[in-house]
């Protein structure tokens, strides 16, 4: 086990816990999207931490695959959550 | 373990990206919020090199930072009801969420350390070295994206399909900005170009390097984001029907090689030998157009225009 | 002694990057900000650029950093003047 | 080769694909979209009943490094009822939807969300589950949002934000996972998991994110006003088979992949909140003021019965009393599938013919709407689990259960919801026979009556005297998935 691994995983719980927080007592829409995205990017630290093996070695493939399509999923998410929130505020004048 | 300077830089890195974070979330402050969500979203892609992830790198910079922060600094001007609350509650209330908050993280943690402890073993790194050659491409998480994962992606485009059919089903697209000024039109018209020259090149270096359709689709959706800043209207992208089959394009190339096989006696999303790398640029080719223009839309809003005439005879031939 | 040479250019830059960063949280109101934000910044990632060529010590590698380098010239030039024009018309003071 | 195994998957994919080319055309084009997924899962469902449980290793690649695929008793039961639910939904979508371009909207996303829901009961890896729960949230919610209602959009994007909550407490749980066994493979982890700490804390964190798909009283707040105000048949396959989904994964983990892992204390813990949501979900349900909003309360109140299973089957030894309550349970899963989504077709109907769907105003319906009256007593009928039907049979075996194990503590809770159902029925029932004017007569065409009486008539009847079939099917190799040979 590296140091490494340790300081970014424990760093990604964090940032999973803070943004699931936040997602659940913010008011705003739009904040509580923000703190949806910071804690998938929480998760996707922790993922990038274990696929970490050292400066020389290549690191596992694995987990980098998975995070880019974590990555993907949470921009369609965001999009659509957005659109949703313009939606409503537009239905909000009719 | 010996700590060396690269363990003062992580920890340094570490602390930075929970600071962001945490000022990001915790202001009332939504416009400042998004903007230090967007820094967060950079460093991020630092840390990302920084744990031997370029790919990751360039998508997070790409797509993370960059296109949800366009998305979301254009979500600023729409107003919200709740906006204005506080939006914290009391403070004893608030203390027991951050005490909860520290245990998940704590239990998190625990297990993330007891695990990564125990299994100090490659994981699946092994067996994706050890099939590398066969898969058709020599960048490994290409390898793993569109070979050995490849279901994985095909439902993730098809994630990507969803997300933007219900944009689209939403209403129509926001207001096309005004025509820019002399400045920022020339940039857009150097930088567009640009974009697509080194969204093509991300495309075909992905087979050996890092880059890819992914990070490649990003690109030309800034472009885009780009021409869009610059005023162009939705009557300027592809017809209404074209777009339809570039949206499903990536889906449909993905199926098709997937079913290619099966007439061989081959499994689902086996490649045959020897077919590998060009089925899987041919794929990656085909995703790309169908990811900006999916992320393209989703800027857009929703609906371009002629997009619901499709449904109806005659209009717009 | 290109890596040492490079070191120093590297070094050098953190400097202006420093300055610009100083500038950017000390100074009164937008424009002085701007100004010591682009005009540090700029010169500093040149510093970078020229660092990182001699280290890299290869010719298409420098070629690409220089691009890098001439884009984000650009770019920020171009931002700077719009947040500037932007700022003159709210007549922001802060 | 095995690759049929992928066409319950690909063919609402590739239709979804030609709905969006052709939308003129997109009502055909998914009607005989689901018509070949219902055939092609029927297929699976015999070829698995014939020779058991199948396996397919997608690229070819050896699970761990690939994907697998796999289909066994529990799975192809599930996609046989999402697609008949499926079909009989979409055709009377064609009626709801009259406007060629709503449907043009309405089908791709129809036929994603079934993509997503098959993919989900046939993937045998952690990570894919993920991308499937997070396809099925995304498709789920553009199409609850549909027809842009202001109620409908606020209901959808609070439902979009839950389930994104969800999907990564589930995906920080794969993480874990990940980090201390180093493979994503089901069948792989179901050797390798042992009771310790990384296990239970990644399997508490999956099951919460699960739970909170479910709707688990007290997670529940966000399905009544999502179910409630979605286009009628959207909310039908949203309370039929979306929230299944977590349901089924749910069943999965804890009684085959996690078997080890689990509690008896966290099994009591689960069958506690089930109770509550049959009391709770059971009296709001009696309480409602709209038809529809009943039909999402009581999806509230009969997700907890199936939660009381969890401490029988803990209390159970392995054998033949176990399978039999896993049979009911799984029976009465079904059962509410197809009465639920009845409930809401019929709510439909009603709501589109009278203009509203408020209870106390249904007078005259009996008269002006027979059929879909009929059908509205039919699923309460196997709401309540009056026999015959497959409610009935399964709250049978949950008494006899019951007995076996001596968690009496239960038999109240059962007792108190079936009279609570029984009077949210009667009520009904009571307003709709009533001779008020309240619902005008009018016509009301084959394909929007005829689907929602089908599927109440697969609840009661069917499945009532049928269920010994299903018993036969799903109990001696249910959860068989591990061996595969």
């Amino acid at each position: 086990m590296m140091l490494t691994q340790l300081i970014f995983g424990i760093a990604g719980g964090l940032l999973f816990a803070m943004g699931l927080r936040s997602a659940l007592i913010r008011e705003s829409l739009l904040a509580r999207i923000l703190a949806v995205n910071v804690s998938g990017a929480g998760i996707f630290l922790a993922f990038v931490a274990i696929a970490y093996r050292g400066l020389e070695e290549t690191p596992d493939p694995v987990p980098h695959a998975l995070v880019l399509t974590g990555i993907v999923v949470a921009v369609s998410a965001t999009a659509l959550a957005l659109a949703l929130r313009r939606r409503l505020e537009e239905a909000d004048d009719e | 373990m010996e700590i060396t300077l690269w363990h003062l830089l992580d920890s340094l890195l570490a602390i930075l990206l929970l600071g962001l974070a945490w000022s990001a979330l915790s202001g009332t402050d939504l416009k400042r919020g998004v903007v230090l969500f967007m820094a967060f979203g950079l460093l991020l892609s630092l840390i990302w090199a920084r744990l031997r992830a370029p790919d990751l790198a360039l998508a997070e910079a790409a797509i993370g930072a960059g296109l949800s922060g366009a998305l979301l600094l254009l979500a600023l001007r729409d107003r919200e009801k709740s906006e204005n609350k506080a939006g914290q509650p009391m403070s004893l209330l608030r203390l027991a969420t951050v005490l909860l908050m520290l245990l998940l993280a704590a239990s998190f943690a625990l297990a993330y350390v007891t695990a990564v402890t125990s299994n100090t073993g490659g994981r699946l790194a092994g067996l994706a070295f050890g099939n590398l050659e066969q898969s058709g491409v020599s960048n490994p998480v290409t390898a793993v994206l569109l070979n050995f994962r490849a279901y994985d992606t095909l439902l993730e485009l098809a994630v990507l399909l969803a997300a933007t059919l219900g944009i689209l089903a939403l209403g129509s697209e926001r207001r096309p900005f005004r025509r820019p000024g002399v400045l920022l039109g020339a940039l857009v018209t150097w930088i567009s170009p640009l974009l697509v020259i080194v969204a093509g090149y991300l495309l075909w270096t992905g087979a050996h390097a890092p880059g890819g359709a992914f990070q490649a689709g990003a690109l030309l959706a800034a472009a885009i984001v780009m021409l869009r800043l610059g005023g162009m209207t939705s009557e300027q992208l592809p017809h209404p029907l074209l777009q339809g089959w570039l949206l499903a394009s990536g889906i449909a190339a993905f199926m098709l090689a997937g079913y290619l096989a099966t007439f061989h006696d081959l499994a689902f999303l086996q490649y045959p030998a020897g077919w590998a790398g060009l089925l899987i640029l041919l794929i990656e080719s085909a995703a790309m157009l169908s990811i900006a223009l999916s992320l393209g839309l989703a800027y857009l809003g929703g609906s371009p225009s002629g997009w619901d005439e499709r449904s109806s005879r005659g209009k717009r031939s | 002694m290109t890596e040492l040479l490079g070191s120093l250019f590297i070094l050098a830059s953190l400097a202006f990057f420093a300055a610009g960063s100083i500038g950017l949280l000390r100074l009164p109101d937008v424009h002085a900000r701007l100004h010591a934000l682009t005009k540090a910044d700029n010169l500093g990632l040149g510093l970078l650029v020229a660092g990182a060529c001699l280290i890299g010590g290869h010719l298409l590698l420098a070629l690409k950093l220089l691009l890098v380098w001439l884009l984000v010239m650009f770019a920020s030039a171009i931002a700077a003047n719009l947040i500037a024009r932007h700022a003159m018309k709210d007549g922001e003071e802060s | 080769m095995n690759n049929l195994l992928t066409l319950p998957v690909m063919i609402p994919l590739g239709f979804s694909l030609l709905a969006l080319l052709w939308p003129r055309r997109a009502s055909s084009i998914g009607i005989l979209g689901l018509l070949a997924t219902l055939l092609a899962s029927a297929w699976l469902a015999w070829r698995v009943a014939g020779s058991g449980p199948m396996l397919l290793a997608l690229g070819g690649w050896e699970p761990g490094l690939g994907i697998a695929l796999h289909a066994d008793a529990l799975s192809s039961t599930l996609l046989l009822m999402s697609s008949v639910v499926a079909l009989a939904a979409g055709t009377y979508s064609t009626g709801y939807f009259r406007e060629r371009s709503d449907r043009a909207r309405f089908w791709p996303l129809w036929l994603l969300l079934m993509t997503a829901l098959h993919a989900l009961f046939l993937s045998g890896d952690l990570f894919n589950l993920y991308v499937t729960l997070e396809l099925i949230g995304l498709s789920a919610v553009a199409l609850a949002a549909l027809g842009g209602k202001r109620k409908a959009v606020e209901a959808a994007l609070r439902y979009l934000i839950l389930g994104l909550l969800g999907s990564l407490l589930f995906l920080a749980g794969v993480a874990l996972i990940y980090a201390g066994y180093g493979t994503l493979d089901l069948m792989q982890l179901r050797n390798m998991l042992a009771p310790e700490p990384v296990a239970w804390i990644a399997l508490t964190l999956m099951i919460s994110g699960l739970l909170l798909k479910s709707a688990l009283f007290p997670l529940h707040f966000w399905l009544p006003p999502a179910h409630a105000n979605a286009p009628a048949p959207v909310s039908a396959v949203l309370s039929a088979l979306v929230v299944k989904a977590a349901l089924y994964l749910l069943l999965r983990f804890w009684l085959d992949i996690f078997d080890d892992v689990v509690t008896t204390f966290a099994a009591w813990l689960l069958g506690s909140l089930g109770a509550m949501a049959v009391l709770w979900g059971s009296w709001k349900a009696l309480r409602a003021v709209r038809l529809k909003l009943l039909a999402a309360y009581s999806t509230v109140a009969q997700l907890g019965y199936l939660f009381l299973f969890f401490p029988l089957l803990a209390a159970l030894p392995v054998g033949a009393a176990r399978d039999t309550a896993l049979g009911a349970l799984i029976l009465m899963a079904l059962t509410h599938g197809f009465a639920k989504s009845a409930l809401f077709l019929a709510t439909g109907v009603i709501q589109q013919k009278a203009g509203h769907d408020r209870i106390e105003e249904l007078g005259g319906a009996a008269r002006a709407l027979p059929v879909t009256v009929f059908t509205l007593a039919l699923a309460g009928v196997a709401l309540i689990g009056l026999p015959p039907s497959g409610t009935f049979q399964a709250k049978w075996q949950l008494f006899s259960a019951v007995i076996a194990t001596g968690q009496w503590l239960w038999i109240p809770v059962i007792a108190t919801g079936s009279l609570l159902a029984a009077a949210y029925v009667f009520r009904i029932l009571g307003y709709a026979f009533a001779s008020a004017e309240g619902v005008k007569y009018r016509i009301a065409d084959g394909r929007e009556e005829l689907p929602a009486l089908i599927l109440a008539i697969l609840a009661t009847v069917l499945l009532g005297f049928g269920s010994i079939w299903v018993w036969e099917f799903v109990t001696p190799g249910a959860l068989a998935v591990g061996e595969v040979p």
